[in-house]
């Protein structure tokens, strides 16, 4: 399978993503540059961390404008996986993408740590092949990972199966103390009505090797190499 | 870099103020409040906080100068989901 | 001579009355306005290192695997493999205290630069904080936003931020010290180096447009009470605008015709200008009408003396030429030619057709005047460090565990983790021990089996109580953390923090500091491959405590092969190493007793060195599980943060060592030494770790076993980990 | 959640709109400035980003209120190396 890896001037966690494909998955990967018109041969898409264009006005904001967003727009509406992770995740949602927005985290700073996500669905390509309920450790490092939709809108979000991760405890239990920026509902990861583009403030692309502490990221990127084989079995 | 425009017309500034929705949280606001409070502003009731934009443009008239940074605000310069803007336009004396 | 010059002008530019003479006898002439900032900039301690370049020869700076010493912008080492690591700290004290956050943020933006013109890809960022006490709001405002500001550069830059110290004392008042270190991978045949060569090559600028920043910031960087002398504009870093040049500048090196690369730090272009036309024996011509501006109306004397940050000077082939520029505009940033290199050996600045500067690069630098001063002592130190401290009143053993939680709480003891917390460490995914996880931090090098160990350190109350002892414990201790992960220490580059070289104590210290770490770098193998020197750090007439920063790099050679510091449950502590500790200079005398006084400890380096090959050795053959090694607070905060980090207890006997330290119990507990390591060991191997310290004569004691809840002493009962946790987790809080 | 305070006096709102100093370098202004133009607004010559706060305070009189965000914004809400300040006061109609 071919992952692509979109990168924008200011896309710093490129790297991660590459690697993460190449060495923890052990996958074919390829970088596209933000002023290319096509994304090629790719049956995956990769939206990188970082801070494009500085995080500048709104992280994300001046990115989804980048000549290749059109080309990413087509891909999700036929249905392609995308995967954004922390900035990724805000580019699309400052996209119309993903739904919601994600602001200053509530204690106003940077944090950089590694957290437990639940998994609450597997409806979405990043996790086919993952159980509902599962707890993933990850790291998160992000200024701007707080989560925010309406009332209706969050209802709208559960009542169509669209949030995909959620900071808990080891145990999988939600607290307040748990939620490292203050998102809405403890929402770490949501996704599109169709499910097929996904969205999360934790770096699974930095979870890829024990040695690096820790591994669990890879559920997330080989799930959709299993469900892409799915796919191709019919 | 210092790009001489082309255009006709004449320099207006737009002052564009950004707030975030009222239904939005403002952890910094709060926290601005809070610090002003332990600062014995006792009387303070609340903050919110904004961005304030001054853009510098070339256009043929006022209203054409206010009609561009509309557009501005709904594509870029603000977030619909959680943000609301007033613009305020003034002329420039061209130097 | 007929000179009009008046006083004024002069201390525009910080230059003595002496000086100018000086200069007016190299040229014959009055020099330029222009010709005169440049002199101003070139001749300041912070570009010209009137005070301390004498003294820096006495660094060793050669070694096999030393590729790159000191003259560079970063040093460079042999790692195997045919990479090297390029290093190198840097101060930015004085912009950070007049605008914390920018001044912070803007000496990342300018260590890294040193790193990628040197060709290598940045890996990691460290720092070295001094703050005044928290309680003074003025105190706490500055380390709230230097940390902001580190943090907000370097995460946007997207490089890990792994280690550093944090350190607080009231004699930073008004003074604080911002050292910031960045540490990058090359290939050893792809180093760039600053001398520009071949006439009639292009010199292009790229990078960030030229304001009127920070105009006389080298200068003002070399006079005392910044915050008053400070002029000119604060410079706004812009740490997305960087991260384009970085990736940019990689890229670049990669064209065939690009002979040199400088990037514009201190005193901007005339420095970038001057060193790389003297370092080839070349001369240079620009027109700086050609420099893109950011602001009209800017005079030439502004743009030769701007301080704009995230520009980069390329020496380039016409030939090389158009692909560079392609490379550049790829990532959107424009890049002007703004003159070409000469032969005649002059640094020529021109404006439109009018000459504003012409003077010999030689001038600049070669002839940069050098001041050899006389340091003395001053009565009061030698007072401090005479104290007699055997009258002070032991501890009990019921007032051992008080003492514990107060050095625990002590803000140069408690933990960093709110700090830590703002700063992405996990980025680039190399981090394999990252920070509080243990001594130093441990960074993989991808590609290779190997990881490199990074810590900055200095205790700077001992170099203030003993400068040349205290200079040698500043290297012995970055060693000795290195050792401590199973690294071997590979080289060292430092940055001198000092006060004003100008007083005969001052220089004393500087002096001093010098020669000690000289003598401990020496000892234990770890050239002096870079470096910078601050001095004139003073408010009012107040000194800083002399600084001498160190930032020490190690490799791994397996990273499988590795210690972090806490020790798993079942194991035995043995103490390797020194059992004698003392009070003098110790946290525990300034927490308890208000004392900044006593001698350091005793530090025999052969014997340093011995501790830290064993310690190295039993990491490396897997005999051990965790290292630690004892630093401020002595031997009991350095277990009770093995355990923390564990989250664990032990039982301890400490009546042995008791009586090596003439039965005091303070001594025992929180007394302070060099040349020892707590190590963790499986009880199957504790005879064989005894063994192979009686065999290479050093002193091993086995101190108790691992497991339960609570720290339990011979000499003072019982405490909850869980408690001496929370304690030491709420010391530093830090909020923007 | 909103504090009645126990001030006598009525309630203002306080617009305070913060600018970075002219020569002082906005990275933030430049890239909206390149964004802007990027989607084609030629015309933009110059971007500046800065600060919109509104507090809200309770006060004895317009001038009152005036001189009491004055000195937050010396105090606190700016940061007098860097930034410049406006403050515009206008009466709340009272709860
Ligand atoms: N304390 C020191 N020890 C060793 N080398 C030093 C020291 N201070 C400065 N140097 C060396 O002097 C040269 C100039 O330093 P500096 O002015 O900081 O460079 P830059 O202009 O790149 O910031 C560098 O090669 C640096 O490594
Ligand atoms: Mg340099």
């Amino acid at each position: 399978m071919r992952f692509g890896v979109v990168i924008f001037p200011g896309s710093n966690g490129d790297h991660d993503a590459l690697t993460s494909v190449e060495l923890g998955l052990k996958e074919e990967v390829v970088p596209i540059w933000h002023k290319d018109t096509t994304i090629g041969e790719c049956d995956a898409l990769l939206i990188p961390g970082g801070f494009t264009y500085g995080d500048y006005l709104r992280a994300g904001a001046i990115a989804r404008f980048s000549p290749i967003m059109a080309a990413v727009e087509e891909f999700a509406h036929n249905g392609g996986p995308i995967l954004g992770m922390c900035n990724g995740f805000q580019i699309l949602t400052e996209a119309g993408l993903l739904p919601g927005a994600l602001l200053p985290n509530a204690e106003l700073t940077f944090r950089c740590e590694w957290i437990n996500v639940r998994v609450e669905t597997d409806r979405t390509p990043f996790t086919a092949a993952i159980d509902p309920g599962t707890v993933l450790h990850l790291p998160i490092a992000h200024g701007q990972g707080r989560y925010v939709v309406t009332p209706q809108q969050l209802a709208e979000l559960e009542a169509n199966d669209q949030i995909v991760f959620r900071y808990t405890d080891a145990q999988g239990q939600e607290h307040d103390d748990y939620n490292p920026n203050g998102s809405t509902a403890h929402i770490a990861g949501v996704c599109n009505q169709r499910g097929n583009v996904v969205g999360l403030m934790p770096h699974p692309e930095r979870a890829y090797d024990a040695l690096i502490g820790g591994d669990e990221g890879l559920k997330i990127l080989r799930s959709v190499v299993q469900a892409d084989l799915m796919a191709v079995r019919g | 870099m210092i790009e001489e425009s082309t255009a006709t017309g004449r320099s207006y500034l737009a002052e564009v103020f950004v707030s975030l929705k009222a239904a939005v949280n403002d952890p910094q606001g709060l926290a601005i409040r809070d610090g002003l409070r332990s600062l014995g502003y006792a009387d303070v009731e609340a903050v919110r906080a904004g961005k304030y934009l001054r853009v510098t443009l070339r256009a043929a008239s006022s209203d054409d100068a206010h009609a561009q940074v509309t557009r501005m605000c709904d594509q870029l310069l603000t977030n619909p989901v959680i943000e609301t803007y007033q613009i305020s336009i003034t002329v420039l004396a061209d130097h | 001579m007929t000179v009009t010059i008046t006083p004024e002008a002069l201390r525009e530019v910080a230059l003595t009355r002496t000086e100018y003479d000086q200069i007016f006898e190299l040229l014959g002439r009055e020099p330029s306005p222009v010709e005169l900032g440049m002199f101003g900039a070139m001749w300041s301690e912070h570009c010209g290192y009137k005070n301390s370049r004498p003294l820096l020869k006495h660094f060793p700076t050669t070694g096999s695997r030393v590729l790159q010493g000191p003259g560079e912008n970063a040093g460079a080492v042999d790692i195997g493999d045919g990479l090297a690591v390029v290093f190198k700290i840097e101060s930015h004290n004085h912009p950070s205290a007049v605008e914390p956050y920018e001044g912070a943020a803007t000496g990342v933006g300018g260590i890294v630069r040193d790193i990628f013109t040197m060709g290598a890809r940045p890996i990691a960022l460290l720092n070295s904080l001094r703050f005044g006490p928290l309680d003074v709001p003025r105190n706490q405002y500055l380390f709230n936003g230097v940390v902001g500001g580190i943090g907000g550069y370097g995460n946007c830059l997207g490089i890990p931020t792994v280690a550093g110290d944090i350190y607080f004392d009231a004699k930073y008042n008004g003074n604080p010290l911002v050292n910031a270190m960045c540490v990058g991978i090359v290939e050893h045949d792809k180093i760039m180096r600053a001398k520009a060569s071949g006439v009639g090559n292009l010199v292009v600028l790229v990078g960030a447009d030229t304001g009127r920043d920070g105009i006389h910031g080298a200068t003002f960087a070399s006079v005392e009470n910044p915050e008053e002398s400070h002029r000119g504009v604060v410079q706004v870093g812009n740490p997305f605008l960087e991260k384009l040049l970085l990736e940019a500048c990689l890229e670049a090196l990669e064209v065939d015709g690009v002979v040199a690369m400088q990037d514009l730090g201190a005193a901007g272009l005339t420095s970038s200008i001057v060193e790389c036309a003297s370092k080839g024996e070349v001369g240079i011509e620009i027109d700086v009408q050609r420099v893109s501006r950011r602001e009209r109306g800017m005079s030439a004397y502004e743009v030769m003396l701007s301080e704009s940050q995230e520009r980069m000077l390329i020496i380039v082939t016409a030939e090389g030429l158009p692909e560079l520029r392609s490379i550049f505009e790829r990532w959107d940033l424009h890049s002007d030619v703004i003159g070409t290199v000469t032969a005649d050996g002059r640094v020529r600045i021109l404006d439109g057709d009018s000459i504003a500067a012409d003077v010999p690069a030689s001038f600049y630098v070669d002839d940069c005047p050098v001041y050899v001063r006389e340091g003395i002592e001053s009565p009061d130190n030698i007072a401090a460090r005479q104290r007699d401290l055997s009258d002070l009143t032991d501890l009990t053993s019921d007032d051992v565990f008080p003492a514990l939680f107060q050095l625990l709480a002590s803000h140069n003891v408690c933990s960093r983790e709110p700090v830590i917390r703002t700063y992405d460490h996990t980025i680039m995914s190399n981090t394999v021990t990252g920070p509080l996880e243990a001594d130093a931090a441990v960074v993989r090098v991808k590609g290779t089996n190997k990881a490199l160990a990074v810590k900055a350190d200095c205790n700077p109350r001992y170099v203030f109580l003993d400068p040349f002892l205290g200079g040698q414990h500043a290297v012995a201790e970055a060693a000795r953390n290195v050792s401590c992960v199973g690294a071997e220490p590979l080289a060292l580059t430092n940055c001198l923090n000092f006060g004003s070289p100008e007083k005969p104590e001052g220089y004393f210290q500087l002096q001093q500091a010098v020669l000690g770490m000289a003598k401990a770098a020496e000892a234990l193998g770890t050239p002096v491959v870079s470096g910078n020197v601050s001095l004139y750090n003073e408010s009012g007439d107040e000194a800083i405590l002399p600084t001498p920063t160190i930032g020490m790099v190690g490799l791994i050679e397996d990273v499988s092969r590795r210690a972090g510091l806490a020790p798993p449950d079942g194991s035995v502590l043995i103490l390797i190493g020194q059992q004698s500790a003392t009070l003098g200079a110790s946290e525990y005398l300034a927490v308890q007793h208000g004392l900044v006084a006593g001698s350091p400890p005793d530090l025999d380096l052969p014997v340093e060195h011995n501790v830290q090959l064993l310690v190295r050795s039993l990491i490396a053959d897997g005999v051990v599980s965790a290292a630690h090694d004892t630093s401020e607070g002595g031997l009991l905060v350095a277990m009770a943060e093995m355990l923390i980090a564990a989250r664990t207890g032990a039982s301890i006997a400490l009546q042995p060592l008791r009586a090596v330290n003439d039965g005091r119990l303070d001594r025992t507990c929180f007394g302070e030494a060099a040349s020892r390591v707590i190590v963790a060991v499986p009880n199957a191997n504790v005879d064989v770790v005894l063994g192979r310290a009686t065999e290479v004569g050093l002193d091993a004691l086995r101190l108790g076993t691992v497991g339960g809840g609570q720290l339990t002493l011979d000499v003072a009962g019982s405490v909850a980990v869980a408690e001496l946790r929370e304690t030491w987790e709420s010391g530093l809080k830090h909020g923007r």
